[in-house]
């Protein structure tokens, strides 16, 4: 469970989250808001890469921000970035490793990332360089690194961009079925609306930095406000 | 920086190999290269030599940070200079057995590689890479005010007096042959440590510290830590490198030791090939082997420097990966067409 | 005509007898004048029936300043190419790299040009030329007894064993004999000469002494021109300023206020030694060969070899006989030197040339404005012991 | 533009990292009309327009705007002879002001010229009117891609290839744009469109083209397709 | 001891810190190159007026044509070779400029050797005195070339169409072709630029420091402490740098035994600076 009190970020003279105060409790939870809505900050505030200016987060009842970003990763937060960053010259298994090594015991490497390898079907590709993977090839890279070590809380910066409708449904079956497998609660931007309804039962949508709307996602799909702003309807 | 490079012929790694099998290739080829000149070396080339497999250390450092993490050290010639300083105030001041003064070296070198770094941990690109360059250029104008000690008293351990002391080599190898392969030996032990490095834990890291610290630190690297691991390593290597050399001669001059030479290391290392660990022998033997060539043939020494100038240009612009990241890829398709062969 | 050898005119033919030459060509300066006049020499030499019919093999590397390529050549030379002798060395890092190389190796050094003070402290290194610090102090003997200095500001460069060592003597001589002295040690590299100017003027000394090589000492006399210091005070310098060129490139505004001390004779003199110097140069040097003090030394250090080797049998050149002949070399008389020179067999330290003459620059030329005089350095006081109980000196 | 216009590819093979990814692919725009190229990931689309676009070299065939070869030539001049490509993945110019982004994309016209693309560019993104002073690395990814947008509609060019329309933008933006493309197809400018939601793409376009492996599989009227959805979902899970 | 005279000599030195700094910071402004051969493309042309001043030719001559010596090799590299290298990153195109500064140090060296010469002109005979000092009206005219440079390039990068084409360039050159820049033509104006400047920059160092190939080449390794206070970025800050740098050295002269340290001044300050403002450095790149 993630609950954020009364957050601000500031950058100079803009707020892209303002005041913002929220409980995402579902085992998959979407955010979603029009571009610049201030979604990729609140992702960046929760894995340490921001210092709000004001207000708390905590997870599970405990308190995110007294942590380093390091210290969080080594408590069990896992995220994937907007852009994706696979290490070129490093094999799929090798780009699984690197993050292992630091969240994983020696002993149980080996394993947890085959496990991985697994749970993404990249077996085939294990030892193919980065540099000439597919884009559902690397979006799937990342989405291992982000389910080795025990994670407990797992953001996704629009993890499907890009992807064709077939691929990105391959990639939403995956996600749904991490709270069961891996244990983790997720937290997933995307712009695909129709990903968003498949994948979560609670959304949160922001819109320059205020919250809009927060609940069941076909609610708060069919809230008007949500349809205006965001969907672009009248 | 925008524009990324694209990477050529980088060698496979093995994650999670204990003694990872390519590492074997390190000692092969170092004991084939140290046959072939001992065989036909005359003193002169042999003096070359043993010069360039010492400098092929400070190489292999320079490599880890530019090939490994993406940063660019331009005082790594001022850390020779470094562990040259510390080998032969120690090996005058105490008279200990050789390895003592040579791990020394290794070891300030590193402290003070550490100490470079330190600032520098947070900058990235040509910005680092100039700030190292101004440390090359304090250490340059300290150096020559202090001069390399010669055998005397005090902390400066300069004798100004009769005649200069000359630091003894090794006692196991106190001639010319026996130096080389020491040489040789030492460098085959600490290309190997960089190479288990590269291929290991150490080596993820870097990686993903070079492709960005966000997302180091988002896979749950220590960056500090790594990078000043990173600069400490190349630190002790270039400090070794200035021992082994301050062994070939006995002695150093700290004119030797400028701004511009870290520049040329740099120059050299990327000609050489950062990405493969012999790019780093090239490198060596480009420095000082090319030049002792040049020399041989009666060259003037100004025809030598332009025609360094030529080479520099066209290895920088034909082969992106280095001559050692040409081979690789040469290696690689001969293997690659001597398979499809097999197969037909 | 130039005369060398035997003057028989005939090529020699024989076995080449191998001498090498270590000189600084590439790199902030070019000492490599030294080893060409020497090699002009022995070619011309080796037209004239050589060493007894055994012509001389010269081998000249460069060792670009760097002392690491020195120890490199070195070991070129003497091991693989197996030289007997080596002759007209000049290099600002070759003595400090392989005095001690050469004392192992058992083979001598008869050098052109020593510049640091390793070159002066060795056993088997003798050099034709005063040095830095003879020369430094030959210039403050000058200024002392013609220009009656009372104070007096050195700058020499803050490199171990050249700046120190030259600066130093001129605080022992001030000493000894109560002249106040000042030293300012600088960067060669700097790029800031006016603040040194103004930091040697603020003492206000009658002279400032510069021991400094001449690309660095241009810069510092053409700031100290700006200040308009040409006017105020005179600057003497160490023969490094020596060169031909030197009068015209800084200009009138020095003309009766740049001094500079002369290890050698009048580039012009028309003493036949010094004659035949520039003969064998037109016949055997290339035009564009300076004939400048460096060159000078190089045809010194070639012809006192020659003497050496000529009292040898040719069948028997080795090195250990050619080391022993120059040993032996004592009273070798030239009208380039201000007194006959001589190597000082069984001595830790070789200075023969210690006598020098003073020149002023005028109208873009040096007008000689001395006669020899010996310089007044204390560190001097081994080898005229030496000189004295040899009966070489009176 | 009264006159049809048309960009020619014919017989295009490009090669990357030594190995081959597009081969023999021939296909014709013509001006006025949207044409969507679909394919699943990695088919090599991207290496397609990248190479018409002259910032892939290319490994054999031939391409031509009209009257004028653009085979060979770099990419600017081929942005200057009237095609202009939005590359995936929203790339910016970071170090520059976003109003900076969108001036240097500009390189004809007057400076009144210029200052009017701007203003329709900012009519079509109001988004990057608030934050025309704002460095464009400090924009949401959204943001950059408008911005990326933008830049190709002030070079008022004949052809225009987007790569990836809609990555990374809220709905409501898509529909923006979408509705921006249509106008300016009305006005004479032909688009390439390479977008992940076929639906999307297909509504827009007249025209569509299916690769697959690096071959073109499918060229025609984009009803067809829509008819046909087996001949896409073919396409998709070939690779 | 009093420190006037010095913080006046210190204008001179850091007048020849701020001209090289700005050079270099203006073609990394436009093209992303850091150019280490600045100072060899100013030597040559330096060492070409002082041979035909040799010749007895008439000094606007000679400033001429070492103005065109100077802008045409810098034209050379920027047109034929380094295009060659533009999609390496930053640091490898700044080594390649190593290339051309050994050439250049090499062609020197064989033409004119090392012997040291004076470049003269009428100005050095000209001065103003301040606190007993004397400042050449040349000192003047170098700071004064560094103000004209910083104010026009500023206008030029700002205000012009040439300069944003420069900056784009500059920071991302495969983006700015697809946009339409004329990369060629972009980049070669601005080696040109650059070559202009590096030519009255290469005369005036000439005569305030010292003829010499290999010594003005290395000049610019000081000189690029200027232009990491300036962050690689602002013009002004680099020449202000420059200067202050210059008198910091000039200061330390009396200052008893820190006085034969005193050339390491650039490098410290810089390094001090640095460290100081390291983490708040606009330099300081971040990720996405
Ligand atoms: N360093 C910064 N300085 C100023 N403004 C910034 C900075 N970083 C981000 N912003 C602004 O903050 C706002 C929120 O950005 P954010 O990346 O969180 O948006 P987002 O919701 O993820 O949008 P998108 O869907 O487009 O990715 C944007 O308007 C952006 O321009
Ligand atoms: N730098 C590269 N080196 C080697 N192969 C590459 C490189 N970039 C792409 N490829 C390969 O080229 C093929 C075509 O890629 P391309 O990017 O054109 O596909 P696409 O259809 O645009 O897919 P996407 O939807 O992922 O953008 C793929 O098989 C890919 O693996
Ligand atoms: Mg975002
Ligand atoms: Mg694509």
């Amino acid at each position: 469970m993630i609950a954020i009190d009364n957050l601000v970020v500031q950058f100079g003279g803009v707020k892209p989250i303002n005041e913002l105060t929220a409980t995402l409790a579902a085992p998959i939870a979407g955010l979603i808001g029009p571009n610049g809505a201030g979604k990729t900050t609140l992702l960046n505030v929760l894995s340490g890469f921001v210092r709000p200016a004001r207000g708390s987060v905590a997870l599970n009842g405990e308190q995110l921000l007294d942590l380093a970003p390091l210290q969080r990763v080594r408590a069990g937060l896992r995220r994937s970035f907007q852009t994706e960053q696979v290490v070129e010259d490093l094999t799929v298994s090798g780009n699984l490793a690197a993050i292992a090594d630091h969240v994983v015991a020696p002993l149980n490497r080996a394993a947890a990332i085959d496990a991985a390898l697994a749970f993404v079907g990249l077996r085939p590709v294990t030892d193919k360089l980065g540099q000439s993977l597919n884009l559902f090839q690397r979006r799937l890279v990342e989405l291992g690194k982000c389910v080795i070590g025990n994670p407990r809380l797992i953001l996704l910066d629009e993890p499907a961009a890009g992807l064709t409708e077939e691929e990105g449904g391959m990639f939403r079956e995956l996600v749904l079925r991490i709270p069961a497998e891996v244990g983790a609660q997720v937290l997933v931007i995307d712009h695909d609306v129709e990903l968003i309804r498949a994948m979560c039962s609670e959304t949160m949508v922001l819109d320059y930095g205020k919250l809009l709307a927060l609940g069941p996602t076909e609610a708060v799909l069919a809230d008007p406000n949500v349809r205006r702003a965001y969907l672009g309807e009248f | 920086m925008t524009s990324q490079q694209t990477i050529q012929a980088l060698p496979e790694r093995v994650p999670g190999a204990r003694f990872p099998k390519q590492l074997l290739q390190v000692p092969a080829t170092m004991a084939l290269f140290a046959a072939v000149v001992t065989c036909l070396a005359n003193s002169y080339w042999l003096s070359a030599a043993t010069s360039a497999v010492a400098l092929s250390l400070s190489v292999a450092g320079l490599a880890i940070l530019y090939g490994q993490l993406g940063l660019v050290s331009l005082c790594q010639f001022a850390l020779v200079g470094v562990g040259g300083w510390v080998t032969l105030r120690v090996g005058h001041a105490f008279h200990p057995p050789f390895e003592i003064s040579l791990l020394a070296g290794g070891i300030v070198a590193s402290v003070v590689g550490l100490a470079f770094g330190l600032p520098a941990l947070r900058l990235r690109g040509l910005y680092l890479a100039l700030v190292t360059l101004m440390l090359a250029g304090a250490f340059q104008i300290i150096i020559s005010a202090w001069g390399f000690p010669d055998g005397g008293n005090g902390f400066l351990g300069r004798a100004d007096g009769s005649g200069r002391a000359m630091l003894p080599r090794p006692e196991i190898a106190e001639g010319a042959v026996g130096y080389f392969l020491y040489v040789c030996l030492a460098a085959t032990i600490a290309l190997l440590i960089a190479q288990w490095h590269k291929l290991g834990r150490p080596g993820r890291a870097w990686a993903l510290i070079r492709k960005g610290e966000t997302v180091a630190i988002a896979s749950g690297v220590n960056v500090l830590t790594y990078k000043a691991w990173a600069f400490a390593l190349s630190g002790f290597l270039a400090g070794v490198s200035g021992a082994l050399l301050a062994g070939n001669v006995g002695q150093l001059d700290g004119r030797a030791f400028g701004a511009f030479e870290s520049l040329n290391l740099f120059a050299l290392a990327i000609v050489g090939g950062v990405y493969n660990w012999y790019g780093a022998l090239i490198a060596g033997l480009l420095l000082r082997a090319v030049p002792a060539l040049l020399t041989d043939l009666g060259i003037d020494g100004y025809v030598t420097i332009g025609i360094f100038g030529v080479a520099l240009f066209q290895a920088l612009a034909t082969a992106p990966s280095g001559i050692a990241g040409q081979i690789a890829s040469l290696i690689a398709r001969l293997r690659f067409g001597s398979a499809k062969e097999r197969v037909r | 005509a130039a005369s060398c050898g035997d003057n028989t005119g005939k090529a020699a033919t024989g076995e080449p007898i191998v001498i090498g030459a270590i000189t600084g060509k590439t790199g902030p300066d070019d000492f490599s004048n030294s080893t060409k006049a020497a090699k002009a020499y022995f070619d011309c030499l080796n037209a004239n029936g050589g060493i007894k019919g055994r012509p001389v093999k010269y081998l000249v590397e460069d060792d670009q300043w760097n002392p690491e390529t020195a120890a490199q050549l070195a070991a070129k030379l003497v091991n693989d190419e197996k030289a007997v002798l080596m002759v007209g060395n000049s290099s600002f890092v070759e003595c400090g790299a392989n005095a001690d190389f050469y004392k192992k190796s058992g083979i001598v050094v008869v050098a052109g040009v020593g510049v640091p003070r390793e070159c002066f402290f060795a056993e088997n290194y003798a050099a034709t030329n005063a040095g830095p610090r003879v020369s430094t102090l030959g210039a403050m003997g000058y200024a002392l007894d013609q220009l009656k200095a009372k104070s007096v500001v050195c700058i020499g460069p803050n490199i171990p064993n050249v700046g120190t060592w030259s600066c130093d003597g001129i605080k022992s001589l001030a000493k000894e004999k109560g002249f106040t002295a000042e030293t300012i040690l600088m960067d060669p590299g700097t790029a800031d000469s006016t603040s040194i100017i103004l930091q040697a003027a603020a003492s206000k000394p009658d002279v400032i002494i510069l021991g400094l090589p001449k690309g660095v000492t241009i810069p510092l006399l053409t700031a100290a021109e700006e200040q308009g210091l040409n006017q105020t005070i005179k600057f003497l310098s160490a023969a490094s300023a020596y060169d031909l060129s030197v009068p015209g490139t800084i200009g009138a505004g020095w003309d009766g206020n740049f001094y500079v001390n002369m290890e050698f004779n009048d580039l012009e003199a028309a003493t036949p030694d010094n004659q035949n110097w520039l003969a064998v140069m037109d016949k055997y040097g290339q035009p564009s060969d300076p004939r400048d003090t460096f060159a000078q030394a190089g045809y010194l250090a070639a012809r006192i070899a020659e003497k050496a080797l000529m009292s040898l049998d040719p069948k028997d050149i080795t090195r250990e006989s050619t080391s022993a002949a120059i040993r032996q070399v004592k009273g070798f008389a030239s009208d380039i030197f201000c007194a006959p020179w001589y190597f000082g067999d069984g001595q830790p330290r070789h200075n023969a040339n210690s006598t020098t003459r003073m020149a002023v620059s005028e109208g873009g030329k040096w007008k000689v404005i001395s006669d020899c005089a010996p310089s007044p350095d204390p560190e001097l006081a081994d080898i005229r012991a030496f000189e004295k109980s040899a009966g070489i000196a009176p | 533009m009264a006159a049809i216009s048309s960009v020619v590819v014919k017989n295009l093979a490009v090669e990357r990292g030594g190995k081959r990814v597009i081969h023999d692919v021939s296909f014709a725009i013509k001006s006025g009309e949207i044409t969507a190229l679909l394919g699943a990931n990695g088919a090599g689309k991207s290496s397609t327009v990248m190479a018409l676009a002259g910032v892939l070299p290319i490994a054999g065939g031939r391409m031509r705007l009209d009257a004028t070869s653009l085979t060979g030539l770099s990419p600017d001049r081929i942005r200057r002879a009237g095609l202009a490509l939005v590359p995936e993945g929203h790339r910016v110019l970071g170090q520059l002001s976003v109003e900076d982004n969108i001036l240097v994309a500009a390189f004809d016209g007057s400076p009144s010229a210029r200052r009017e693309g701007l203003e329709r560019a900012y009519e079509i993104f109001p988004e990057l009117a608030q934050r025309k002073r704002q460095l464009a690395s400090d924009l949401s990814g959204g943001q950059k891609q408008m911005v990326a947008m933008a830049q190709a509609f002030i070079a008022k060019p004949g052809f225009m290839v987007v790569d990836e329309l809609s990555l990374g933008l809220a709905p409501a933006v898509v529909k923006r744009l979408a509705e921006a493309l249509k106008i300016a197809a009305q006005n004479g400018i032909g688009v390439l469109l390479i977008e992940q939601f076929a639906n999307l793409a297909l509504d827009l376009a007249d025209h569509a083209m299916v690769m697959e492996r690096g071959r073109l599989v499918y060229d025609g009227a984009s009803t067809t397709l829509r008819a046909n959805p087996e001949i896409l979902h073919g396409a998709y899970l070939a690779s | 001891m009093t420190f006037l005279p010095f913080l006046i000599s210190g204008l001179g030195i850091g007048a020849v810190y701020a001209l090289s700094g700005v050079g270099l910071v203006i073609l990394f402004r436009a093209t992303g190159v850091l150019n280490f051969a600045f100072g060899a493309f100013g030597a040559i042309g330096a060492h070409c007026a002082w041979q035909l001043l040799e010749w007895k030719m008439p000094l606007s001559v000679a400033i001429l044509a070492a103005v065109v010596v100077s802008t045409a090799i810098s034209f050379l590299y920027g047109r034929i070779f380094a295009p060659m290298l533009s999609h390496r990153d930053t640091v490898v195109r700044a080594v390649g400029t190593l290339a051309p500064a050994l050439v250049l140090i090499a062609l020197m060296g064989i033409i004119w050797g090392e012997l040291p010469r004076r470049l003269q002109f009428p100005t050095d005979q000209m001065f103003v005195s301040l606190f007993g000092v004397r400042l050449t009206y040349t000192r003047i005219i170098a700071i004064l070339l560094a103000v004209v440079m910083v104010g026009s390039i500023t206008l030029l990068l700002n205000r012009t169409r040439l300069g944003l084409d420069m900056r784009a360039l500059a920071n991302d050159r495969d983006l700015s072709a697809i946009l339409g820049v004329r990369i060629l033509y972009t980049e070669t104006a601005a080696w040109v630029i650059t070559g202009i400047f590096s030519g009255f920059a290469g005369l005036l160092l000439a005569d305030l420091v010292r003829l010499q190939g290999t010594f003005l080449t290395l000049l610019v390794i000081p000189a690029i402490a200027a232009a990491i206070l300036g962050q690689l970025r602002s013009l002004w800050e680099t020449a202000v740098a420059g200067l202050l740098i210059g008198i910091a050295e000039a200061a330390l002269t009396p200052v008893g035994w820190i006085s034969p340290y005193r050339a390491a001044a650039p490098f410290i300050i810089a390094l001090v600076a640095v460290t100081i403002l390291g983490s708040t450095a606009k330099a300081v790149l971040k990720d996405r």
